[in-house]
């Protein structure tokens, strides 16, 4: 705390012309059915995980389309891996895999790969 | 910017503003951090363009600020409103002349509230009658104060002694406006040129032989937000919105900063300095700051009025270099001096801007 | 010689309408206030949903205008129209009366002026041009290309721009917008492969047979992105680009963005034309303008004039299909009328 | 129905600031508020709307209301001509009446407000007169302001005030009959009912928190904690 008494508030929005879409282009190559998505939200409404957190996989799959990469690493960890989603999803979208190679994109990032 | 696009929308949003006979409400705000913008107008009224304008010193504060930070109701800022209206009428007058956007915007959205709401116009009248026994007409003729500098821009640039342009490089002064969200925001159409592009300022600068300067933040708030300044926890909301507005102004290099609203160009002036003492960044020329005028003290430099009389010392960010690209003459031994000719302390030099 | 038909306006419905009333053998007069037919038509290149030229649905009209033989009357301005027992009398600027024993009226739209949404900066910045715009940039058949020359890696369309909007008085949907977006992302996709496409929308409003397809189309082959938000304001930056603001609703936090190229898909509004119309016949029109028929269900295209009738666009926005099976439709009812079957003195029940 | 959103249709403000909303976000795409803080006026409106009475009362209890900054930017955009922003201000007039806004750190600031821009309409007839701006509480303020604050007489002297003088003029004071006449209307308007709920919920609040409470002025723990304390917990 400054001698102020406060701090610059950070700002929220999302800069898209300055977001990291490493872990989206990953994916495009890798989950192309990713592609598919409408945003119904189908796949959150049977979620497992969902039921009991605040997990919700139609916000992770937006966070991953912005390029918000922190908040990308938080949502994935709370997948259970059920695949319900994949069942539900009137557009097959393969969201089970989705989550996989989030997982890989972030384990290749860390490791400077991609 | 294509320009042409602009004066299209600004026929839609000619306001009739009155020719005379005002009466002048102050601002809480202008008359505590700019009080010779407030003299230099009413001086300009009635010395320079011969205008008949009633400065009575019976209004009190709207209100706003409390009411804009929610501890004065609606009821209550409506009849106090009402008893600027009653001794409006008691004085004679019809044309009210608002030195505040903000108070301007709340006589906006009472107005309008009357005429959507009867019975909350009777409301008042009778509130008004109970707590003072008095009564009042709606005025027939509102402006801001921008307003009637704005409808006489060019009587002013006819009687100027300077125009906004360099005279060494003979080009025009970069000039980016603010206008205050609650000039027009609310109702577009109290607001000369309306809320996307507003006219108030840009006439005057155009008027005056600037060039305006519109960057992409330019219609974003100051940052004041009332409880978001008021209280010290929530002052880096008001300061965020502040910088975000100069980072977005700062390719431009705009060489002054013109503001409608008096919150508004306390708030531009003074973040600049604590931006600079909490990230070390200081906007402007040389780490100079970039300078945020009134429009009054901006009227009263093209007319030639000494800088010092019209207050320019007691902004954070000082204005000789911006003096000196406009060519105004002017004592640098004046600036600390009282009326009678007394000198004054210097004010301590901030660690970040140069002077 | 049968009883006579005055249709106002040459569009597509007015075309179609004409083609079909005169196969029944009435004489068919069109007043059309151009020098050419076929309308809005003219200015499109391609249709959606599945990318067919304008101009062939033209000259399809046109044959068939041959065909029957129908009397046009090109820049045509109506200054009076009177009634006279079971006719009208319709006078023109150059004094010429033409007698009718039933009107059609098929004064379609007018695009949405775009200069109205002034926190969009059409006309003001550069690179902000309207889905109008757009199609006169595909029929250059040139390089694709900002107005400022460049060539442009990052577009957005935005949705209802003059629909569905009460700061412009226009509460209704234009049915076609979300599908033109769609259509035209694809095209500009094809054109530049490389290019980023953004829409921005509130819902997909794709109503007709084979326009979801296309939606998934648009995402599976082009990878057309779409962002949930409509556009508060956007912004020149300082090389010209366009800064847009939208919410990003679907993580509910503010989102920015800058395009080389913004589209605005512009609506439909009731055309001026349709409101003179309106005037000189006394029509009933509903809040937003578009003629207003007698029934919504069952008598959608019978005016409160006996004898007048509307089709196509002047009684709302609609698609090219919507327009040609209005414009039939009305025929039968104007048949119907002139024939007098006692069909026409169907009524409702409440 | 809920009782809350009844509440909430008497305020005329209510009424005049939410008609149907249809999600569309262009409030929150230009808000301020919701740039830097945790904050969506698209989802506080569509919440109101469900008329939901939980829902409604978690609202009045939150720490969401009271970030809007009253820009009224969501006025001018709202297709659907609504404002967010009244619909905010009828929530906040309503959880001060209900007592609810000590229930958040943001809201509890409503008292550290009535006792500086309240106080200082009632005393001196104007919201922030210059002497009212103390640097050791506007440190942002900078030196100038210090040193205005400091030569206050010369310097409004110079620039043509007329510092708590009679007469008319910038800063003059405000004469007694009409101090009284803005007592009356504070009176009359609920607006003195308005200043002690808060002082009271306030007052109430200070004590379940443990933190000195005085019956006036700022110098006391309950002003200093609620201008100051801030839990960092409002943005991303």
């Amino acid at each position: 705390m400054s001698v102020f008494g406060f701090k610059i508030n950070e700002a929220r929005v999302i800069d898209y012309d300055k977001t990291d879409k490493r872990i989206l282009n990953y994916l495009l190559e890798n989950e192309p059915s990713f592609n598919l998505c409408i945003f119904c939200g189908s796949c959150t409404a049977t979620c497992s995980a969902g039921n009991f957190t605040d997990f919700n996989i139609r916000k992770l799959k937006m966070f991953i389309r912005r390029g918000l990469v922190s908040e990308i690493a938080t949502e994935a960890e709370k997948c259970m891996l059920c695949g319900k989603c994949f069942l539900v999803c009137p557009r097959g979208v393969n969201n089970r895999n989705i989550i996989l190679k989030v997982r890989d994109a972030l384990t290749k990032i860390e490791n400077h790969e991609i | 910017m294509k320009d042409e696009g602009k004066k299209q929308i600004w026929k839609d949003y000619q306001k009739d503003i009155a020719d005379d006979h005002y009466y002048y409400v102050r601002s809480c705000i202008r008359q505590s951090f700019f009080p010779a913008s407030e003299e230099f107008f009413l001086r300009l009224l009635k010395d320079d363009l011969g205008k008949d304008v009633f400065d009575d010193p019976n209004h009190t504060t709207c209100t706003g600020i409390g009411y804009h930070s929610d501890i004065v109701s609606f009821e209550t800022i409506m009849t106090v409103v009402a008893r600027h209206f009653s001794m409006m009428k008691e004085s004679g007058y019809k044309n009210i002349i608002i030195s505040c956007v903000t108070s301007f915007g709340i006589y906006t959205e009472i107005i309008e509230t009357w005429k959507h709401f009867p019975e909350v116009l009777a409301k008042t009248r009778e509130n008004l009658f109970k707590a003072t026994g008095r009564e009042f007409d709606i005025p027939e003729n509102m402006a801001h104060a921008s307003d009637i500098i704005y409808k006489f821009k060019d009587e002013i640039a006819q009687k100027a002694k300077y125009r906004l342009v360099n005279p060494i490089t003979g080009k025009p002064l970069n000039i980016v406006e603010h206008i205050g969200c609650h000039y027009s925001k609310m109702f577009p159409k109290y607001g000369v040129g309306g809320a996307e592009f507003p006219e108030v300022l840009a006439g005057m600068i155009d008027a005056w032989g600037g060039k305006v300067i519109d960057y992409p933040e330019r219609r974003h708030c100051c940052g004041f937000g009332f409880r978001q300044y008021l209280v010290q926890a929530n002052r880096g909301y008001s300061i965020a919105n502040s910088k975000k507005k100069f980072d977005s102004m700062e390719p431009y290099k705009p060489d002054l900063i013109l503001a409608n609203c008096p919150g508004c160009t306390m708030f531009m002036d003074k973040w600049q300095y604590t931006i600079s003492e909490m990230e070390g960044k200081t906007y402007g020329e040389n780490q100079q700051g970039i300078p945020v005028l009134t429009y009054e003290e901006l009227a009263g430099l093209v007319m030639g009025y000494n800088p010092w009389d019209l207050g320019l010392q007691y902004h954070q960010i000082q204005s000789e270099p911006l003096l000196h690209k406009l060519g105004i003459e002017f004592s640098i031994e004046d600036k600390y001096k009282t009326r009678d000719g007394r000198q004054m302390p210097i004010p301590e030099c901030p660690a970040n801007i140069n002077y | 010689m049968g009883k006579k038909v005055v249709v106002i306006g040459g569009g597509i419905t007015g075309m179609e309408a004409s083609v079909q009333l005169s196969a029944l053998g009435y004489s068919v007069t069109v007043l059309e206030k151009e020098s050419q037919l076929g309308g809005h038509l003219n200015d499109w290149t391609v249709l959606f949903p599945n990318l067919r030229k304008g101009n062939e649905i033209v000259s399809f009209l046109e044959h068939g205008l041959e065909l029957q033989e129908v009397n046009v009357i090109y820049n045509s301005k109506i200054s009076g129209i009177k009634k006279i027992n079971k006719h009208y009398e319709i006078v023109l600027d150059n004094q010429k009366q033409i007698i009718a024993d039933a009107i059609l009226v098929a004064t379609g739209f007018d695009l949405f002026d775009a200069h109205r949404k002034e926190e969009f900066g059409y006309g003001i910045y550069e690179n902000v041009i309207t889905s109008y715009d757009l199609e006169k940039i595909f029929a250059e058949k040139g390089e694709i290309k900002t107005p400022s020359g460049i060539n442009p890696k990052r577009i957005g369309f935005i949705h209802c721009v003059g629909s569905r909007d009460e700061k412009v008085n226009n509460h209704y949907c234009s049915n076609v917008c979300c599908v033109t977006g769609v259509k035209q992302a694809m095209e500009l996709k094809t054109l530049i492969p490389d290019a980023e496409i953004f829409n921005f929308y509130m819902d997909m409003r794709m109503f007709d047979t084979h326009f979801e397809e296309l939606y998934l189309e648009s995402q599976k082959k082009y990878g057309i992105n779409f962002i949930r938000g409509r556009l508060s304001e956007a912004n020149e930056t300082i090389d010209k680009r366009i800064i847009l603001k939208v919410e990003d609703t679907l993580t509910s936090r503010p989102l920015k963005m800058t395009v080389d190229l913004l589209v605005l898909l512009v609506g439909m509004e009731p055309s001026k034309g349709t409101k003179e119309i309106a005037k000189l016949l006394n029509l009933k029109m509903r809040e937003s303008g578009f003629l207003k028929p007698e029934d919504d269900h069952t008598l959608s295209n019978v005016s409160n004039m006996p004898g007048v009738f509307f089709a196509g666009t002047c009684s709302g926005p609609m698609s090219i299909k919507y327009t040609f099976t209005d414009a039939r439709a009305a025929v039968t009812k104007i048949n119907c009328y002139l024939k007098e079957y006692e069909l026409q003195h169907r009524i409702l029940l409440n | 129905m809920g009782k809350l959103y009844d509440l909430l249709l008497q305020d005329i403000r209510f009424e005049e600031g939410l008609n149907a909303c249809m999600n569309c976000g262009v409030c929150t795409a230009i808000c301020p508020a919701a740039e830097f803080y945790k904050y969506d006026p698209r989802e506080i409106v569509d919440t109101i709307q469900t008329k939901d009475e939980e829902k409604t009362e978690a609202l009045l209890k939150s720490e969401t209301i009271w970030y809007c900054g009253q820009c009224m930017s969501c006025k001018t955009r709202c297709p659907r001509g609504n404002t967010p922003a009244l619909v905010i201000m009828a929530l906040r007039t309503l959880s001060q009446k209900l007592g609810y806004f000590t229930d958040s750190e943001k809201g509890r600031q409503q008292f550290a407000i009535k006792r500086t821009v309240g106080e200082n309409i009632l005393k001196y007839g104007y919201c922030v007169p210059t002497y009212a701006v103390d640097p050791k509480m506007h440190p942002e303020q900078g030196p100038i302001w210090e040193h205005i604050f400091n030569n206050i007489d010369d310097v409004m002297d110079r620039l043509g005030g007329n510092l708590k003088k009679k007469g008319s003029g910038a800063l003059r004071e405000i004469h007694q009959k009409n101090l009284d006449e803005l007592d009356k209307i504070f009176e009359v308007t609920g607006g003195y009912k308005l200043y002690g709920e808060i002082e009271n919920y306030s007052e109430k609040k200070a004590g379940e928190m443990g933190l000195e409470f005085k019956k006036e002025g700022i110098d006391n723990e309950y002003f200093r904690h609620v201008y100051t304390c801030n839990s960092d917990n409002h943005g991303k």
